[in-house]
């Protein structure tokens, strides 16, 4: 049993998060909101890095990587909020695309997306293709329907898929909890820098003792979501049997995690966090959209309890 | 105990109801706290002060109806049961009027609430300030004698002000006594918008509207006849307000009443796929919803028995703010990866979270009334 | 609309409220622990006062009351902790007597005892009758059992009533929550004292923000389930047909005021709180039995949530 | 990364769960916090010392297994899945024992340790006073120089000792500088419960058990070996259990991962009337007990690796205290009216919703924790 990520991940990890640093800081998606694609302008650049091609083999010029080399690369784009489908692409489309589309797609010359259960298709109208049910479609006749979060552009099918392979769906509700474990910890610090510099009577507000119990509840969530998350993304890396139910507990408690602190850092801010002009609703936005995204934690729940409630032997724990 | 209506109050609810149901505007007016939305809800609000429903328990000389606090309760259920629009002039009638019932003088109270309640002249509050949120005390903006015009000259800046790019007028508390610290030294001033030296910078709220407005004050002069109360004396004149905003009149059930009645037909429409703890939820808001009624018709029935209502305000104000939270939230989950969509038709639900979410901020921090619970409702030491 | 107590009736609360301080105190409680009987002794002199026979008829030297009459005199029975089967008694069965039997239950000659859905009967073994089913029969063939309160004695039928009168089940659930009211009142108050006097780093504890928010939230519990009590014993005492929803409100509302109340007095007390030589247990324990008897929250949200959500329409509120 | 287990690990948890089917007492032994139960858990510890199952970790010399803390988490997952016995000597070999490892004589380490582990010995701790509770720096107990013995003199009064009336010593600070205050000039000492001056009152828990003790000490001898690091250092010595107190070896996940499976069991067996939201409850239960442990793999194999672990103990002590409430309190409903029964077969769930309240509390109680987990992890002011 060895639970860690190895030097060369925790690399590319930090590599990633440099690059998101410097490139996608909060005016990159503040921008998303009013320009016309709703992106970033990174894709590219995401596919030079080789973040687009994790799961590509190396012969059609991807990293050859696993799951687990892609986890935590997904966390950080939910850190900064990214503006692109990269869930849809880099995690559940790559696996299923022929040599030739592969290459293209982890080079980031093509942008697929994906059409979720709820056929609500994330940046459906700017992509290339969308996988629908399961083929590959141009995005016509697609519906543009607005999304809270206005850096993610939404377009609804005609008609909800009729299936979604399961593996697709827990590549990319893990995906998303990766997202959202990001944006939790980036709301958690934001709302602890804003609690030391804010002062009320006298005092900064984050001396309060009830100010610092809202925020070391964010980081009790934090603390055991962020394990389920490495952990099923190691499920699914090693197909793993439980995989659908270990992606369940991640994106689960990932969606809470997420909410809860988009709840606290908003009540900690007070009024400043409340308006459009501050940074914080870009993160908190995107979350409560990613949480009910391909599952939300009660749907995820009851997935879990079926597996652990309703057969008789409860999966053995090794 | 009786708890049924007595024919009065029976008689008021059915004459409320038929004309609500025949002049609320279908379909419903855009939001009031947009500057186009704003103009519709004016109109709205002088229509309902033509028929008299403005401000029900105002006397009759000011457009009221010497309504029971009874009969208001049961015209604000009506009054969101038929759908009613947001109320624009809220910050006025339910704020500033206690107040100048309370401590204007007659001539304020002829000048004023006439104008306030027809909407002609539509307010907004100027409490906080960059520097003083939840500590309300910390208010820098000042206020200089101007003996030559019989005034005083007013100079700072205000934020979070509601529709404050769309009202006329502003009501405030600003510090004329420079030596006085916290508490002392403020007086409640009244500050007409149009005056030389106002600025007002819109501020967009997370839901988009422009809703908030920083308002900055640079030698802006003010009548003496507009200072409300004793120079000085600000802070006990506004307790009047924030003990009103706490209390009854801000939030009462019947919103929440009929927002738990909106929740409960929308889980009837997505019963096939509902979770079943979201169910639970929406039994709960419900619930709690009929808990504040019957909370509040307690509480009414003491003040008309000529009791008093103190800090147990705030035990209401965390109540219905949170209910609204858990409410909202319940009905988003009920929508499940459509309740992101803000053109859906169900788009309200998104737009009703959001404002749900500044409940236990604004009108004193949830946290604040916590304290003030634990200490004057049940006489913790303050330390 | 008029939601308030008569003159006479708060003084017959504050009547009962001064006999149970005085003869009612933590150690007849505590005494009832381990007496033959689990009873406080005090039953004659509650038949004597009025309380028992307040839903008796005149005629048969009864008080001719109704629930309204009844409510606040239970809800002080549960903030002393009586150990005596009063709902059972007084709001369940004495409704249900002929004249012979109701005289002298009014007058306290006679205990009289239910057995609940659950068949665990409180103070089974030394009552002179117990209702099962619909007729009242001899508290023969019961069997002792131990309840975590020590002062409540139960005893199982062989099997539990096959059927229970709702009307009697809402008597028994609505006077068990009014008595779950006066046990979050006590714990409450006790908790509050306890915050003031007890110093650590220098200072009252009660003058921590976490213990003042965990208080709050107790009195926030009591505020708004209390209003529902009161407001389902007029829903039974003038027959409104929507009485099991309303009961059902408060009941659920009232069961998790008292445990939250538990909870907290816990959690405040401290170690002090967790040994039995402290009075707290002795409402605690109560509360966790009473929460659990006729119906839990949860069951009762669920009654509540079948009349409001199963129907097309819900009930009018007026 | 690689989260099977390799094959010394399946080896050791194959040998332990052999080990621990063929010889877990049946039926279960009783209360442990009682006196007559008491000298039967002696007996089962001896049992597992005798098979080098008491304390794993530990070098072979003084009976263990130098088993890695890897191995040691499969020990307690298949102690616990096993049904195995409360560990009475938890308080010696958990707390006492890493404080002798770390700082500890060799003198008193083979002195103390192996009978510590065989339970010929058994420990309590001494750190609550009446009035040093969350405030452990309050400690009044004082210790005098004794030179002409070549020791010390303890007086004062210690209380909510666990077991505290069976056990043969106990540990913990005393004041021995009377000059200093809180933190300082305290001592770390070992007494001998049996010598002159000490008088023990067993104290009643809220499950019934004679669990706490009050221990009374006058002018109570203790040699100069039973000083544990240095005189007037005893805080900084005491830390060091506390830290692992609030660390991983209190409560490890194995516990909780075996109580939600009962948990499941249980609600298996009430599935035909079980509530909804209580399913959902006993799912999620299940769920925080697999995040446990985790995120106790995630931080071992950090520890492992040679890293350390600090305030984060705090999340963790947090974490599974609230967890055992919340799983308790989802049996009590599963069991419904008759959950109050402490006689029936499932008055186990009664007994350990009493000893799960207590978590919130001792060892720091969880009010406490946050305040550790804002300033110490996530760096808020203290101020």
């Amino acid at each position: 049993m060895r639970f860690a990520f190895s030097d060369e991940q925790m690399a590319m990890r930090d590599g990633v998060r440099g690059f998101l640093e410097h490139e996608c800081p909060p005016k990159v998606v503040r921008d998303a909101w009013t320009n016309d694609t709703g992106r970033s302008g990174l894709w590219p650049r995401l596919g030079e890095m080789g973040v687009l091609g994790v799961l590509a083999p190396e012969a059609q010029g991807g990293f050859g990587g696993d799951f687990l080399d892609l986890v935590l690369l997904l966390e950080e784009t939910g850190r900064a909020a990214l503006p692109e489908p990269i869930v849809e692409h880099a995690a559940v489309v790559l696996p299923l695309l022929d040599d030739e589309r592969v290459a293209a797609a982890a080079a980031g010359d093509l942008t697929i997306t994906v059409a979720p259960p709820s056929g609500l298709v994330a940046y459906g109208g700017d992509a290339d293709l969308v996988l629908f049910d399961d083929e590959f479609v141009e995005p016509s006749a697609l519906q543009a329907c607005e999304s809270v979060d206005g850096s993610r552009r939404l377009f609804a099918t005609a008609a909800p898929p009729a299936s979604i392979d399961v593996d697709a769906l827990d590549r990319a509700a893990l995906g998303v909890a990766a997202q959202l474990i990001g944006l939790a910890d980036r709301m958690l610090t934001m709302t602890v820098d804003y609690a030391k510099e804010r002062h009320q009577f006298g005092v900064p507000i984050g001396s309060f003792q009830a100010v610092k119990h809202h925020l070391a509840n964010v980081a009790l969530a934090l603390e055991f979501a962020r394990p389920l998350v490495y952990r099923a993304a190691w499920s699914i890396a090693n197909g793993d049997d439980a995989r659908p139910v270990h992606v369940g507990m991640a994106k689960a408690r990932a969606s809470e995690a997420a909410l809860l602190a988009g709840r606290v850092a908003l009540q900690v801010h007070g009024a400043i966090g409340y308006t459009t002009e501050y940074d914080l609703h870009l993160f908190m936005k995107r979350a409560w959209a990613l949480a009910a995204s391909w599952g939300d934690a009660a749907w995820h729940d009851d997935r879990v309890g079926r597996a652990i409630l309703d057969s008789d032997t409860i999966p053995e724990e090794q | 105990m009786d708890l049924t209506f007595t024919e009065e109050e029976q008689a008021f609810r059915a004459e409320a109801r038929a004309w609500l149901e025949a002049n609320v505007p279908r379909p419903a007016l855009p939001s009031g706290d947009t500057r186009e939305g704003f103009a519709f809800h004016k109109e709205w609000e002088r229509a309902l002060f033509d028929a008299r429903w403005a401000v029900v328990s105002w006397p009759q000389g000011y457009g009221g109806r010497d309504a029971t606090l009874m009969e208001w309760l049961i015209f604000e259920e009506e009054y969101y049961r038929a759908g009613g629009p947001q109320r624009v002039t809220q910050n006025g009638i339910f704020l500033l009027a206690p107040t100048l019932f309370e401590l204007g003088t007659k001539e304020q109270q002829d000048r004023i609430l006439p104008k306030m309640a027809s909407a002609e002249e539509t307010w907004c509050q100027g409490w906080s300030e960059p520097n003083a949120g939840s500590d309300l005390a910390g208010i820098k903006s000042r206020a200089v004698r101007d003996d030559a015009n019989g005034g005083w000259r007013l100079s700072g800046q205000k934020t979070w002000t509601t529709r404050g790019a769309f009202c006329d007028r502003l009501f405030g508390l600003f510090r004329t006594d420079p030596e006085a610290e916290r508490h002392r030294g403020l007086t409640y001033f009244l500050v007409d918008l149009q005056a030389d030296g106002v600025t007002v910078r819109p501020v967009e709220r997370l839901d988009g509207d422009e809703g908030f407005a920083e308002v900055f004050l640079e030698d802006v002069f003010v009548p003496d006849r507009d200072v409300l109360g004793a120079v000085h004396e600000g802070w006990r004149v506004a307790m009047a307000t924030t003990g009103s905003e706490r209390g009854l009149t801000l939030r009462s059930p019947g919103r929440f009443m009929a927002a738990a009645d909106r929740l409960a037909a929308l889980y009837r429409a997505h019963a096939d796929h509902a979770d079943a703890t979201v169910r639970d939820a929406v039994v709960r808001a419900w619930i709690d919803a009929d808990a504040y009624r019957w909370q509040t018709f307690w509480t009414v029935t003491r003040l008309m028995d000529g009791g008093r209502t103190g800090p147990e305000a705030s035990l209401v104000k965390i109540f219905w703010s949170e209910l609204d939270v858990r409410l909202h939230e319940t009905a988003l989950q009920l929508l499940g990866s459509r309740a992101e969509l803000v053109d859906g038709d169900e788009a309200g639900w998104m737009k009703g979270w959001q404002f749900a979410l500044s409940g236990p901020i604004y009108a004193g921090t949830n946290e604040i009334q916590r304290n003030v619970v634990a200490e004057r409702v049940l006489g913790l030491p303050r330390r």
